[in-house]
């Protein structure tokens, strides 16, 4: 079992990347010991009538400095809150949580879609095999350049102003990239068409999926997708996403 | 300092549980918190059969709340005792098995396995209102209490909690129909039935349509039925609704409960139990009180 | 881009309109408010006699929301005829006369005296919790809710709106009630009977014990209910519980509400009716809507 | 009518006075030429879960510099979160609020206990007329030396540490202070004591009164005091301290 903590952090610095998108560094020894790809942060509001946790993903981990970052897009009151605070700051955090990616494959391809493109970052550094890294967005690009180091980059715009004009699978199949596995975040309709893409290739795919939370430890059963076999913890057909994930196989969940 | 209670015969060495369905089978809280420490563990529902529960999204945020509808999934009574109870057993706290069911005969049924088992009290869920069947429908009439209330007494051989439900028009008759068919002790409250729309996508929130709203929020409404009921029977009282903080639980306390059960704080901060419990000590400090009985039912 | 609601044939120029209680008789929020730029003004409850109301302290507050037992002082309906109405006869909105009475035949005197003045609609409240005789009484039972319907509905000469409690089992029951009883409208939700403790003093906050709970907290029951009456009966209903934005709004309109009415926001913005206002607006604009009734009910 | 706002105004300072007693001063133009002394405001939390305006009085009023300065007590949750406000940070507030002192008399002794002490200071600076001021601690002192300037300052503590030992009505006793008219505010078993002393001795009392309030504009009733006669507002025995007060003649009100 990997540890998890829960603690006011300090805010090391913070950045915006676009109109509604922000980067922050937060210090911490033993959450950042802990962290790995995938995984993720329980952000707490300091507004006393927002109650729940604001799940954010890691996007890089700096061992070495004790620090880690996050970036998240305005979605709601919540993140809005958390845009407002500034270097210094102190804010409340559970983590690391869930499994993260398994680092495995010799070819891969990291997906990210919108949002889900910062776990891909630290992945993308982690990865030690050969790899092409495909970003989708609607139209303005974020972190996109910061991925150049580790793999070669294709993006694909809704509105085709950069890369492929379409989405994440057109942009795989136009520049007819290879793999023998997929690594992805991003909406569900992201994740499904890498699940069907995956599957006609007979390749391997690890999924980082979302759902609202409460916990976010796996103890109020709020969080969970279907799986495909009844699952060894709940006796159903339900995965809980914060606890068994956020990153299953593609074949093991039903999405 | 006594913070000793006892509940229909069984000694808590604290006031302190945890509302149920907000603790799993307190695997992973333990990470957090030293069960043995708790004056009981409350399990989430345990039905006859696994429950699937509803589609998702099962939970939404309102203000100082949430509405949940997670429709009571469980993996049946069977891995419950195979597994759960094998990792609660390692504590030193009361096991507290609360228990759902679509039909009379399911109650009875999950009753019956527990009968002999190292379970320590029964929590009966009279009070979801996040399922079609069952739930709800057996708190919300004083004749439907009393007759599940005396129907699963035939079965149980540990003292039955009946959990009410505060969807009601007068929450002292439900106590009081409860009390006649036989119930030890109450437990109050379930959830308030609530609703969120998303006014951008034109939709419900959750997928259930409706959830049950919990937290800070219903407190006040939490209190006063706890107040109502302490006046109106002579069973002990578990009282939740929102308890954050010591001081929330002391007025459950004053109001008149004898223990008091800590739900939608424990995802908000997973020590929110030894916090309160930590409140209420100091509390009693800083009056130098000497027994906790000092404080229960202080305020009439 | 039309905003205009007909409630029981009265034409309103938007759907918002002031929670009772909160607002006075307008006379003080007329300083922040063009009281003329409201679909209407619901004054505070008027009763036959004036009535002095509760001790203090009146209020107390709780997380995202209040409660409140004042009881209903007021100075009685001649005051509010030779005074307060001819204030609001000043601007161009309705005027709605939220009124209470100990007996039927109170309420019966209040609408009669009103009966043939220039009061647009009159609002039962057969819902209040915070009085001894009367208020929440008549409107916990089908029976009662019906019989006070049919009553009033002899004397008045304006549309009648009666305003439902949330403190009862199935809210749908009681709609069905007032309809069944002629109502021409009605509105929901009061207020929840709520309690604070102050664990230091060791005494409850409110003098009445028992206060009123309102605000954001109680807004995810007020939608619900809501919904659920929408789907229950024909006539018209206003919404209310804790509306504090646009958005809020938007969730009572979208469950079915016909208008809303902003209560305890008033306290923490004297301007929020008309923000809450522009908020419908500027969603309309957004989603370029033409008719406020594209959004009436449209979550189902 | 006077004029009232509602807005959010800076705070140009702020300074611990005692162990749990706050000095701030903010800033607005409009909300302090129309300032009084006796009068309040109201302020607003910035945590969601806090609904309710926390009224502070007056305690000082700069015209010149458009600045209005606040004195308070951590007494809950509220006072709380404004005791972490720093210098540059804005508060929501509405003011100002009530009736504020009539300045009147030829010989006055203002008598402010404990957390009602701030307010009498702008009044004793505005206060022509010959006075004496006697302030009423537990046992810390707190603002006595910035009454200096306007009239003699006599001091009762409840442990005698400095000062008449008992209350103030033992201070204007010891000290055989003589008046036309007192001005009072302080908590209510006090006023209860000064209105007794005012009438015994036959001079006027100004008593500021303190209770709950939530619209702070005398629309919602929660405020009310009991009134000698029938108030011609209410039409019942009650007066409503945030619009008819806070400030009353003592003759006027049961307490
Ligand atoms: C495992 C995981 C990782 C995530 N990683 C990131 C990330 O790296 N960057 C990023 O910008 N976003 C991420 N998200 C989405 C992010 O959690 C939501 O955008 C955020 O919670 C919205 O909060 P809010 O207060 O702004 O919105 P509000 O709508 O005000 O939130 C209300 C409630 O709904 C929940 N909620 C709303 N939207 C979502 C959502 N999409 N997923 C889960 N809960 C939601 C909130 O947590 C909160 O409890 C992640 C979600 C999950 C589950
Ligand atoms: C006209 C007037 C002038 C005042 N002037 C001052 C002043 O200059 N300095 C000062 O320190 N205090 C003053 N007070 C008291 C001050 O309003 C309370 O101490 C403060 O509201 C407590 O808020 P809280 O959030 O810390 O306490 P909490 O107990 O958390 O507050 C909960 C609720 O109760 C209300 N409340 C609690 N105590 C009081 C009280 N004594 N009076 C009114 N409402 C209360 C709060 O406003 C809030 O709505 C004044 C009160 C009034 C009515
Ligand atoms: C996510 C969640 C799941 C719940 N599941 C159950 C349950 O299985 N059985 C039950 O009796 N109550 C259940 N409840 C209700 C709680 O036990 C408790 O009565 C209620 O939440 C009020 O307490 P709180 O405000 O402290 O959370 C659940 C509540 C939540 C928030
Ligand atoms: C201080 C106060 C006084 C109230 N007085 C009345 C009243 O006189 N008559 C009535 O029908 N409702 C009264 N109510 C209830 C409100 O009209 C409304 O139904 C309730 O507060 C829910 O709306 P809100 O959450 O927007 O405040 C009162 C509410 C408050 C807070
Ligand atoms: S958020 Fe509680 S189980 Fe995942
Ligand atoms: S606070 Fe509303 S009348 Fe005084």
């Amino acid at each position: 079992m990997t540890a998890t903590f829960k603690k006011s952090v300090t805010i090391t610095s913070v950045d915006k990347l676009s109109i509604d998108i922000y980067s922050m560094w937060i210090q911490d020894k033993e959450i950042v010991s802990a962290a790995k790809p995938g995984q993720f942060l329980s952000l707490y509001c300091k507004s006393g009538d927002r109650l729940l946790p604001r799940p954010i993903s890691i996007c890089e981990i700096d061992k070495k400095n004790h620090a880690l970052r996050l970036v998240y897009r305005i979605a709601g009151k919540g993140t809005e809150e958390i845009s407002h605070y500034t270097v210094s700051d102190r804010i409340e955090v559970m983590g690391p949580l869930g499994n993260g990616f398994t680092l495995e494959g010799k070819k891969a391809i990291l997906v990210g879609g919108g949002i889900g493109i910062p776990p891909m970052l630290e992945l993308a550094k982690q990865l030690s095999c050969e790899k092409t890294v495909v970003l989708g967005y609607r139209d303005v690009t974020f972190l996109d350049s910061e991925f150049i180091p580790y793999g070669q980059v294709y993006i694909s715009t809704e509105d085709g102003s950069v890369g492929t004009k379409g989405n994440v699978i057109d942009a795989i199949k136009e520049n007819k990239l290879e793999a023998d596995i997929i690594f992805a975040c991003g909406p569900t309709p992201m994740l499904r068409g890498v699940k069907a893409y995956a599957n006609e290739h007979g390749i391997k795919a690890q999924l980082s999926m979302e759902e609202r939370m409460a916990c976010g430890i796996g103890a109020c059963l709020a969080c969970v997708c279907k799986s495909k076999d009844t699952d060894h913890h709940s006796n159903v057909k339900n995965k809980r996403i914060c606890k068994d994930g956020p990153v299953f196989y593609a074949d093991e969940i039903e999405i | 300092m006594n913070t000793k209670v006892n509940i229909a015969g069984v000694e808590w060495k604290n006031p302190i549980t945890t509302a149920s369905g907000t603790f799993g089978s307190g695997m992973e809280y333990s990470e957090f918190v030293d069960l043995s420490k708790l004056g009981a563990v409350t399990t989430k529902g345990v039905a006859a059969i696994p429950w699937a529960g509803n589609p998702t999204p099962r939970i939404a945020e309102t203000s100082s709340g949430m509405l949940n509808a997670i429709g009571l999934q469980n993996p049946g009574v069977d891995v419950f005792l195979d597994r759960d109870l094998p990792f609660l057993k390692q504590f030193d706290t009361n096991i507290i098995v609360n228990v759902v069911g679509k039909t009379t005969e399911d109650y009875c049924k999950v009753v019956e396995c527990l009968a002999d088992s190292d379970v320590d009290m029964l929590e009966i869920n009279i009070s979801c209102p996040n399922v079609k069947e069952g739930g709800i429908a057996f708190g919300q009439s004083c004749t439907s209490v009393e007759a599940i209330t005396k129907e699963i007494k035939k079965y149980a051989k540990q003292p039955i909690i009946m959990k009410l439900s505060p969807n009601v028009t007068d929450i002292t008759e439900m106590a009081r129909a409860a009390e006649a068919g036989g119930a030890d002790a109450l437990s109050l409250i379930n959830t308030i039935t609530g609703m969120k729309i998303d006014v951008h996508k034109r939709a419900f929130v959750l997928a259930n349509k409706t959830g049950g709203l919990s937290g800070p929020a219903v407190k006040p409404v939490a209190v006063r039925m706890v107040y109502q009921v302490a006046n109106a029977v002579n069973i002990p009282i578990i009282g939740m609704g929102g308890i954050m903080t010591g001081e929330d639980a002391l007025e459950f306390l004053m109001a008149g409960a004898t223990a008091v059960a800590v739900g939608t704080a424990n995802f908000i901060n997973p020590m929110a139990t030894m916090d309160i419990l930590k409140g209420i000590e100091d509390y009693m400090m800083k009056y130098r009180m000497e027994d906790i009985h000092e404080l229960i039912g202080c305020v009439k």
